[in-house]
């Protein structure tokens, strides 16, 4: 199969559309293919399997949540002078994740990428549940959460506002901004899918319930043409948010006083950094996915290689993110800055460095061989090691940075407990518990989107355009 | 299929694909229809130009949008640190922009989507769950590989033969007609009931917050959030139970002396000298201390002497009319008897009480007595004055009173 | 009035730091309405009272026969704060950290609060009443015996009443003695001064009048009696405008606070410091030098300054030392210049310990009556005075806590806090200061006065007595204002004149220098423990989390070895190592110190303490002893130093609770740290601030915003680095003021401890000599705060006069405030460290609370505030009388208690003020200035002496 | 076929507009519910001795400081100790069943145990020495205690409540000697009067945090 994908790509000519879709697929058989997997009445045992440990592990979560609130931040490891730990650092990893999502279907849908169509779906979804994953960090890491709504500019008795000069507000709004939008976003390329659904229920609870959230849909041609009017105009303000977000995360340090943080360049580096782990991701969960629903037709080895490339070429600029800020530490003569760089690489900290080095810099530069790129295993392989090694990116920037501020009076090391650790297991198991619901529910796949790359979706008469 | 059909509502042609609807389209366009749609799975490349629409309003509903957020962010930022609690923060101005520009390119991003969103659904006039065509089985092709177009009776030039004659000629398959449904638009009783019902009950919590509004309770108020608003140190006057007597105030040590306010002046404290009281207030009369004097009087002494130290305070007269007989009236201040006492008698008097009067030594300071005895002294003067006393100026008013 | 004490509810026996285990948010909340307060007022409000408004006495507090006096601030009648007694002469108004948290166990749970029985093998409580009518009979009958069987074991006190009560105890039992004992007393001073005078006598040095002051082991600043005027003076002479600044010279084995402050200081082995000094004699009589630049160049200058040099020595060495130096100092024409001599209490009739036990053991002891002290923790271990005491019939034990001695003893009577006592007892001046109590016994306890009264049937109650004693014939006026005052004035003892004696002193067999690092032949000095001295403070938790001023260890000591020591016995810092000394063996954690002599180990006594109780360690609850009991190797012979110990490693590591990381051992962090601390705790030479005074200051730069123009007040800060000695002082003062919480090894371990002042300490320069520098660092309220811009709730901001607001109330706890300070001086609540005093039981802990500060929460950020709640006080005071607080009318705790005024507060807009003042000194400089974030506290240099011909050497 | 019945369709803008409708009655809720005034306000404890304000305060005219001697030099307006209560009735009223607890206490020592009604959170520090002398009237923030058979709290003591004053004390201000004076009135407009107070006196209230929180 993978011969006969490469083949069809050289085999590409001017004015006929690369095939995006193998196989001889029509509009019926997209219909049923991807139909199929919700309507399945047994998904496969495999299923079983994750869910159940992912489910337990989201349990867990629970219970990490529950003794933190009721105990007190304490019992993470986060001291003085590192007064952020893991909390933060999750917190960056997964709106990091959360990128590849809103980027996939919004970038690429306004530089008319089409094969973003039979991706782009679950990697949406995958963005919502990752912002879940995200935005929970910085609810539970703060000392009195039942007063974090005075986050929110809400008039009270204390007649008190929020700071708005505040990055960590500026955060607040960003992500639940980009959490909001994302979900409008995938509903709304949802409807005509759950339209679908609804026409092909067999049961009228399935009708009931897929029917009330098609609103109605019914396919009309006028409907379509303010659809795709407002799908492109959502696409073009996801676009600036996408970047924005995690621009705005990348601020909470950039703006602050901490050497290593008060970096002008954390913006871009952090955005590339975002992608990266986010197409790592996909990757890393899709292709288990399309083995598993038998959806290797339409999420072809071209989508992912396409990923992979993206991941390659994302990879290579946050080294060069990496090689910049250490130089501008050098150049800058600020010797808590140079201190910071050096003591990074060579201090205490080092092992952990250089595992983000590896993984970051080195792992991607495979992907240059179209083997590997094209390779299931070794690309689950190295998007697996790209996503430890952007979590460690934050661990190093974040703890490695505060452990050693200015007075050396107040140096000191961070080291997580176990209820640090449990409580990041927990956001994995949730991530997945949530994306595996996904699949058996709802259509992973834009049926109506996949439907415009076929052949079959395009008049061929000269006449069927004027 | 509903057993009462309800009046026509469109013909509805089939098609197989995108060719054949595009073309149907264009000749129903042509025929001069203007109410009639086109169905299908997917966004037909180009059919809006086959049925001749015009490009739909949303655009500009989303700028406007955006336009109110931004506007709306910028504001509120500033009213809120800069104008109505201006923020005091790390020495900087109490506005600038910079800081601002995030939030207000989020909340303008966030109103614009809104825009798109929601008001895609509204032009669409969705959600619609209801719609004449699903009546038709065969629609249900529409969202899977079938394409339709349908001209709708209320169409001006809609004439049930010459229009199902139009489109039979586009499709091979059989054109067929989409009824209303039978049953009424209007909403079932059972559905406005529990509207109301909800409505109504709705109310109840108001009422109960206008009645605890309006009502004292005996009730510590409502609160649920209590850090630190009730802490284990000990307020003034506060109760420690440990202690038997319940106080967590303790009592002084006999013998102990403390360190400030320390004065040893006998003529200053006791009033006397040796055994004899003192004649001399020991302070510096000035109009100061006499000021301080007659508030003190009217705060301390008025209850029972009197504004003007007869005796005949009010506390004294509701005693005489409760008629209580351990009461003992004041003494009035300008009884001869007490007008000779001694400075410091008066002030040993105010401080320790006499006979029936209690001792107000704990309620004021040494300074505050001596400040009443001096205005006492005053007081008894004035009470006493003759002619004389007043300075020649002022004569000449008194014999207008 | 103990007829008004209800029977203690039985302490909760959690430990008492426990912050761990989950407390539920919000269920600590009584349902969903306010608490409603109840309000007590008195039957009959005293005159002067006014509720919610603090009053000040003058008392006093004795440690080991020497007073301290104190002015004690109480609130509603509950004493909530020890400050120093501003009128004493020797105080001046400052207390020491340990005075300071006395305060702390007035309330102590584990502070004894009823008697206790032991009677075989089990205890029984008992009170008083019942405790009475049976010791008066049993004292009958020892009194028929003439009171042969009575021996009354005391602490040395200088206590007048207390001496006429064991006169007239003499007159009622001729046959009882009066037996002493104190682990770290006076004994050898007292003999030196018997060796070279033929008396015991008392050396006052006047170090205002010193040039050259050399310290022979002696901690003129840190444990001296007198420390806080000896510091005090020599901050003093430490101003850069003196013309002829004193040179301080420090030999000793252990870095001490005076050998941190010293301008040429040698780490010799402790054992080494009598032939030094012989040398050094030698070399003044005009002998030729061998040993070296150090002591050549100190002879010279000794000589040079002769009638204006000084040589103190410290208690732990030997007569010979002590007399040496009374000589030296007598042939320079010192004495009567920069010391002068007074009459030191002669032990002479006093029996000792060691005969006492014999006796005990002999079965000759029937009544023993132990005031005070602990002897079974700390007395010589081959006494094995435990098991003495067995052979004891009746044996009571009269002692603030039920500690390893009341355990032993028949009896245990809880003997009454200072701050509940009547007493007396003399300052190292001799000034007789008086003790009156500030609150009726919380608990029924007795003081030493009262059970010796009721031993020989005195007739005066204790403050009679006191007063019979102290001011007999006194009018009430005159004892009015000695009360007022806390002392008697000019009771000061009379300077003698002492006439040298002839003695010679045979020179030890020479040892060749820092060469034993072998094992059995190092040398083991023990020393009392900075923070809970002999061990009497081992359950207070304010001096045990108070770090080490040198080794900055909290929560247990460790034997400290010179790393050149370590390298060669193998032993590495935060490990246990064996001690072995003959037979006896003890494990200990070592710790690795610059400025320790090489083959010497000094381990703190004080530590691991048995049953100090729920902070210091409890057996009997298995309450871990904090720390390691050096008393087990410490054996009459050898009080102060053993030699021929043995170390072994054991391999087993043990982490220890230090503020500052320790783990700074990569080369990059060693180096980095270097570099910055003479960027950031500023040290120069005299010399140089001679040549061109001007410190190199950032100049203001130039900011992206115009800042607002402030008008009207600006609070600020001057933290003289030439005066700090690094004694805690403040650091105590603080925590007593501002409520600020303990939290336990474990957090410290975590670096989560909440000191608001912590004082940064450094070493530079060589490992052997190191140059010491200590910085008291608070928040510095700067101007444009990294800490505000970052709270996206706005609870924290700034004030109108620039103090960096921190609201609790409104914190959310996101921590990002503490991320960008970048002093890190803001403080987080990872647990509700208040716990264990919000439970049910802890009244009376509650009541050492501060009611003008709020008790923060779990989840909230504190910071040093600069005292607001004194700066509102006194505003509003001022306001009231419709002026503007004066320049010194608003006084931090720090400032207020620190013994060198290294701190001064107030308000910078006023030219005239101190502050202001020094902030315009040449010396002065703002931390991190670079970040032009305008720090309102400004540190000014510190100043060091060196010897020129040593300085370069020094390197 | 359709499975959903025709009168959806009509159901939806009413659906909607009750949506919108909910969300701000709810908020509307909230806000009337929530605001000091209604929660605070109005709190009026039985006290162990119905001690009438309206006799003593208002009939006879005891002036404040009669028993609340401290307001004026310190932050607490101290509750008076019995001794206070039996400067009359020792002689008045001697066997009231009511005044049992007064007397009582008084004979035995044990305090009478009142009730705090203006209880603010104890991380508020409010100096009742500082507003008085400065001209805030007790009335201010106490009401009109000399009709009040039982002291209630009139005013909602909520934080924004004080600000309004602390930004605009003007209309608040009167002059010092009056401050206890229940039934005073300015000749002329209150703002007025109390700008030329806050002019003779350079009062100028602050709102920096720490006037309040420490």
């Amino acid at each position: 199969m993978t011969a006969s994908a490469t083949t069809k790509v050289r085999l590409d000519e001017p004015y006929h559309r690369p095939l995006l879709i193998e196989g001889a697929e029509d509009l019926a058989s997209v219909t049923n293919r991807v139909c199929g997997v919700v309507e399945r009445p047994k998904p496969p045992r495999a299923w079983y399997i994750a869910i159940t440990i992912s489910g337990s592990m989201t349990l867990m979560l629970g219970a990490m949540v529950v003794y933190l609130i009721s105990t007190g931040v304490g019992v993470w490891g986060n001291n003085a002078p590192a007064f952020w730990g893991w909390d933060i650092v999750n917190f960056v990893f997964w709106v990091g994740i959360a990128h590849a999502g809103t980027l996939i279907s919004a970038i690429l849908f306004l530089l008319r990428q089409k094969w973003r169509t039979s991706i782009n779906r679950a990697a949406e979804a995958m963005t919502l549940f990752a912002v879940c994953c995200a935005g929970m960090y910085p609810a539970v890491h703060v000392g009195r959460i039942w007063v974090a709504y005075w986050l929110f500019p809400v008039p009270n008795q204390m007649q008190m506002w929020p700071n708005f000069r505040s990055p960590l507000l500026w955060d607040v709004f960003a992500v639940s901004t980009y959490a909001t939008v994302s979900a409008l976003f995938w509903f709304m390329g949802l409807v005509p899918d759950l339209a679908t659904l609804r026409d092909r229920a067999t049961t009228k609870l399935k009708r009931v319930l897929y029917g009330f959230f098609a609103l109605g849909w019914r396919g009309s041609a006028r409907h379509w043409q303010r659809f795709e009017r407002a799908y492109l105009l959502l696409a073009a303000l996801a676009t600036p948010l996408v970047l924005s977000v995690h621009s705005v995360v990348s601020f909470d340090f950039a703006v602050s006083q901490v050497s290593g943080w008060h970096t002008t360049i954390f913006p871009p580096y952090f955005v590339a950094g975002a992608i990266f782990s986010g197409f790592a991701m996909v990757v890393t969960v899709m292709v288990p996915a399309r083995e598993l629903f038998g959806l290797k037709e339409l999420v072809t080895l071209r989508h992912l290689e396409n990923m992979n490339k993206v991941i390659l070429a994302t990879g290579s600029m946050v080294g060069l993110a990496y090689a910049t800020e250490f130089f501008i530490a050098w150049y800058g003569g600020n010797p808590y800055e140079r201190f910071t760089f050096v003591n990074r690489a060579f201090g205490p900290y080092a092992w952990a460095y250089w595992i983000m080095i590896f993984c970051n810099v080195v792992v991607p530069q495979f992907f240059w061989s179209k083997r590997i790129r094209t390779n299931l295993w070794l690309m689950v392989v190295v998007a697996i090691l790209v996503n430890v090694g952007m979590w460690f990116e934050r661990f190093v920037i974040i703890v490695t940075s505060l452990a050693r501020t200015y007075l050396p009076s107040s140096w000191g090391y961070f080291k997580p407990t176990w209820v640090d650790v449990c409580t990041f297991a927990g956001t994995i198991g949730l991530f997945f518990t949530l994306f595996l619901l996904f699949c058996r529910f709802l259509p992973m796949v834009a049926i109506a989107e996949v439907k415009t790359v076929l052949p079959a979706a395009h008049a061929h008469k000269e006449n069927g355009h004027e | 299929m509903s057993e009462a059909q309800g009046a026509l509502h469109s013909l509805v042609a089939e098609f197989d694909d995108v060719d054949g609807v595009s073309a149907a389209a264009r000749a129903v366009r042509d025929a001069g229809y203007k109410a009639f749609d086109v169905y299908s799975p997917f966004p037909i490349h180009g059919i809006e130009r086959s049925m001749g629409l015009r490009a739909t309003r949303l655009p500009w509903l989303v700028l406007a949008c955006g336009l109110t957020g931004t506007v709306l962010a910028l504001f509120f930022q500033w009213w809120t640190n800069g104008h109505d609690y201006a923020f005091k923060i790390s020495g900087k101005p109490l506005f600038g922009v910079p800081a601002n520009i995030p939030i207000t390119f989020e909340f303008t991003v966030l109103l614009a989507a809104f825009g798109a969103f929601f008001g895609m659904f509204v032009l669409n006039r969705l959600p619609e769950h209801h719609n004449p065509l699903f009546e038709n089985e065969r629609f249900r092709r529409a969202t899977d590989d079938g394409f339709f177009l349908a001209i709708e009776a209320r169409d001006a030039q809609f004439h049930e033969r010459a229009t199902r004659e139009l489109l039979q000629s586009l499709t091979k398959h059989t054109v067929v007609a989409c009824h209303e449904s039978g049953e009424s638009r209007a909403l079932p009783v059972w559905v406005r009931a529990s509207m109301a019902g909800a409505g109504a009950l709705a109310l109840v919590p108001l009422a109960a917050i206008v009645a605890a509004r309006y009502r004292d309770s005996t009730q510590a108020p409502f609160h649920l959030i209590k850090d630190m608003d009730s802490q284990t140190r000990y307020r003034a006057q506060a109760a420690n139970p440990f202690f038997a007597d319940g106080r967590a105030q303790r009592p002084d040590v006999a013998g102990t002396v403390e360190f400030d306010r320390f004065r040893t002046d006998p003529a200053l404290l006791t009033g006397r000298a040796g055994e004899a009281f003192v004649d001399q207030i020991p302070l510096s009369v000035t109009a100061e201390l006499m000021q301080r004097g007659r508030t003190r009087f009217a705060v301390y002494c008025t209850p029972c002497h009197g504004g003007a130290g007869y005796g005949d305070g009010l506390v004294a007269q509701r005693a005489a009319t409760l008629q209580e007989q351990a009461f003992v009236p004041p003494a009035s201040l300008h009884d001869p008897l007490v007008r000779a006492r001694p400075a410091g008698q008066i002030f040993d008097t105010i401080r320790n009480g006499v006979r029936s009067m209690p001792a107000y030594g704990r309620q004021m300071s040494i300074e505050d007595s001596w400040a009443i005895v001096a205005f006492v002294r005053a007081l008894q003067r004035s009470q006493n004055a003759s002619v004389e006393d007043v300075p020649d100026a002022e004569r000449g008013r008194l014999g207008t009173r | 009035m103990s007829s008004l004490i209800r029977e203690p509810s039985d302490v909760s026996r959690r430990r008492f730091l426990q912050v761990m285990g989950a407390s539920m948010a919000l269920a600590s909340a009584s349902g969903c309405h306010w608490e409603t307060e109840e309000i007590l007022p008195f039957q009959r409000r005293p005159e002067g009272r006014v509720p919610g408004t603090t009053r000040r006495f003058a008392t006093s507090i004795e440690c080991s026969g020497v007073a301290a006096s104190l002015l004690v601030t109480s609130y509603d009648g509950r004493p909530i704060k020890i400050e120093g007694n501003p009128l004493h002469p020797l105080d001046r108004g400052a207390a020491s950290a340990r005075s300071q948290a006395a305060i702390l166990d007035l309330y102590d749970p584990d502070h004894s609060r009823g008697l206790v029985q032991a009677f075989e093998g089990a205890s029984y409580p008992r009170s008083w009443k019942e405790f009475d009518p049976w010791f008066a009979g049993h004292m009958a009958q020892v009194r028929a015996r003439k009171g042969a069987g009575l021996r009354i074991l005391s602490e040395p006190s200088s206590s007048l009443a207390l001496a006429s009560l064991r006169t007239r105890l003499a007159e009622l039992h001729p046959q009882a003695r009066w037996v002493e004992w104190e682990p770290c007393a006076r004994t050898n001073e007292i003999a030196g001064s018997k060796l070279a005078f033929g008396r015991a006598l008392r050396v006052q040095p006047r170090i205002e009048q010193v040039n050259t002051l050399v310290c022979l082991d002696a901690d003129l600043f840190g444990l001296h009696p007198a420390a806080l005027a000896n510091a005090r003076a020599f901050a003093a002479r430490r101003r850069p405008e003196e013309a002829q600044p004193l040179r301080l010279w420090v030999v000793e084995s252990s870095l001490s606070l005076t050998g941190a402050a010293a301008d040429q200081r040698l780490a010799l082995r402790d054992e080494q410091i009598l032939p030094f000094l012989l040398a050094l004699e030698a070399r003044l009589a005009g002998g030729k030098a061998a040993d070296g630049l150090f002591l050549e160049s100190l002879a010279d200058e000794l000589l040079a300054q002769r009638g204006a040099a000084l040589i103190a020595v410290g208690p732990r060495q030997p007569a010979a030392v002590h007399a040496l130096a009374h000589r030296i100092n007598a042939n320079l024409g010192n004495t009567g210049k920069t010391l002068l001599y007074s009459e030191e209490s002669d032990p002479a009739g006093v029996m000792e310990l060691g005969e006492l036990a014999r006796e005990m053991e002999a079965g000759a002891v029937e009544t023993l009556v132990v005031l005070g002290g602990n002897p079974v923790y700390d007395a010589p271990c081959e006494l094995e005075f435990r098991r003495a005491l067995r052979h004891v019939p009746l044996a009571l034990h009269l002692s603030h806590y039920r500690d390893e001695t009341s355990r032993a003893c028949t009896w245990h009577l809880p003997r009454a806090h200072a701050l509940e006592s009547w007493g007396d007892c003399a300052s190292w001046d001799g000034t007789r200061c008086l003790q009156q109590p500030l609150i009726d016994p919380i608990f029924p306890r007795r003081t030493p006065l009262e059970l010796l009264g009721a031993i020989c049937e005195a007739k005066l109650g204790a403050p009679e007595l006191v007063r019979a004693c102290v001011a007999p014939g006194a009018s009430d006026e005159q004892w009015k204002k000695i009360l007022h005052d806390g002392f008697v004035e000019g009771s000061a003892a009379r300077p003698v004149e002492a006439a040298l004696a002839s003695f010679s002193v045979p020179a030890p067999a020479p040892r060749a220098l820092a060469k034993e690092l072998r094992n059995g032949e190092l040398e083991l000095v023990f020393a009392p423990d900075r923070n809970l001295y002999d061990g009497r403070s081992a359950n207070n938790s304010w001096l045990q989390e108070t770090p080490d001023a040198i080794t900055k260890m909290t929560w247990g000591n460790a034997a400290i070895f010179a790393a050149e020591t370590a390298a060669a016995l193998g032993v590495e810092d935060s490990t246990l190592v064996k001690l072995k000394l003959g037979t006896r063996e003890l494990e200990v954690a070592a710790t690795v110190l610059p400025g320790q002599a090489p083959g010497s180990i000094t381990l703190h006594l004080g530590h691991g303490r048995s049953a100090a109780g729920l902070v210091g360690g409890l057996e009997q609850e298995n309450i871990e002893t904090v720390g390691f009991d050096a008393y087990r190797l410490r054996s009459s012979d050898a009080l102060d130093r053993a030699l021929s110990l043995e170390v072994m490693p054991t391999g087993k590591s043990r982490q220890l609770a230090r503020t500052t990381d320790p783990a700074v051992t990569d080369s990059i962090g060693r180096k980095q740290m270097e570099g910055l601390v003479e960027e950031l705790a500023r040290v120069r030479t005299l010399a140089d601030f001679r040549k061109e005074p001007g410190s190199e200051r950032e100049s203001e730069h130039e900011s992206l915003w115009n800042k607002p123009v402030a008008e009207g007040v600006r609070w600020g800060m001057a933290i003289d680095l030439n005066s700090c000695i690094g004694c805690n002082a403040c650091a105590l003062a603080c925590q007593a003021e501002n409520n600020v919480p303990v939290v336990g090894r474990e957090q410290v371990i975590r670096g989560r401890e909440m000191s608001w002042i912590r004082i940064d300490r450094y070493f530079t320069g060589p490992e052997r000599s190191p140059r010491v520098r200590f910085q008291p660092l608070t928040c510095q309220h700067c101007e444009s705060a990294p800490c505000e811009e970052v709270c996206p709730v706005a609870a924290t901001m700034h004030s109108a006069e620039g103090l960096n607001d921190m609201v609790y109330n409104r914190c959310i706890g996101t921590r990002y405030c503490a991320n960008n300070c970048p002093f890190k001086v803001r403080r987080f609540n990872y647990f509700n460290y208040h716990k264990a005093i919000e439970a049910e039981g802890a009244e009376v802990q509650r009541m050492l609370y501060n009611p003008e500060v709020t008790i923060r929460h779990r989840g909230v950020m504190e910071k040093c505030t600069f005292c607001v709640q004194r700066i509102q006080a006194a505003k509003i005071h001022a306001k009231n009388e419709g002026r503007a607080p004066a320049d010194g009318e608003i006084v931090t705790a720090c400032q207020q208690t620190c013994p060198t005024q290294a701190i001064v507060f107030g308000d910078l807009a006023d030219p005239k003020s101190r502050v202001a003042r020094l902030h315009a000194e040449s010396r002065g400089y703002a931390m991190l200035a670079e970040l032009n974030i305008g720090p309102r506290t400004t540190y000014l240099e510190k100043l060091v002496n060196p010897h020129p011909a040593l300085e370069e050497h020094d390197g | 076929m359709n499975v959903f019945p025709r009168w959806m369709n009509a159901l939806r803008v009413l659906a909607g507009a009750s949506v919108l409708a909910a969300g701000v009655y709810v908020v509307a809720l909230f806000a009337y519910g929530g605001s000091p005034k209604t929660i605070n306000a109005g709190f009026s404890p039985e006290q162990p001795v119905p001690f009438s304000h309206a006799l003593h305060a208002g009939e006879l005219g005891l002036d404040c400081r009669y028993c609340h001697t401290t307001v004026e030099i310190a932050a607490r307006a101290a509750i008076p100790p019995t001794e206070t209560c039996m400067n009359c009735h020792l002689r008045i009223r001697t066997q009231s069943e009511l005044l049992k607890p007064v007397f009582d206490s008084w004979a035995s020592g044990e305090p009478v145990h009142w009730k705090r009604v203006h209880d603010l959170p104890d991380y508020v520090y409010f100096d009742h020495s500082a507003h008085v002398t400065r001209g805030v009237g007790c009335v201010t923030c106490h009401g009109r205690i000399d009709t009040m058979e039982r002291v209630r709290q009139e005013q909602p003591l909520s934080m924004g409540w004080c600000l309004d004053c602390h930004r605009n004390p003007a209309p608040n201000l009167r002059p010092p000697e009056f401050a206890t004076a229940m039934d005073w009135q300015p000749e002329r407009p209150a703002a007025e009067v109390g700008a030329e107070i806050m002019q003779q006196r350079h009062l100028k209230p602050s709102t920096d945090c720490s006037t309040c929180h420490r």
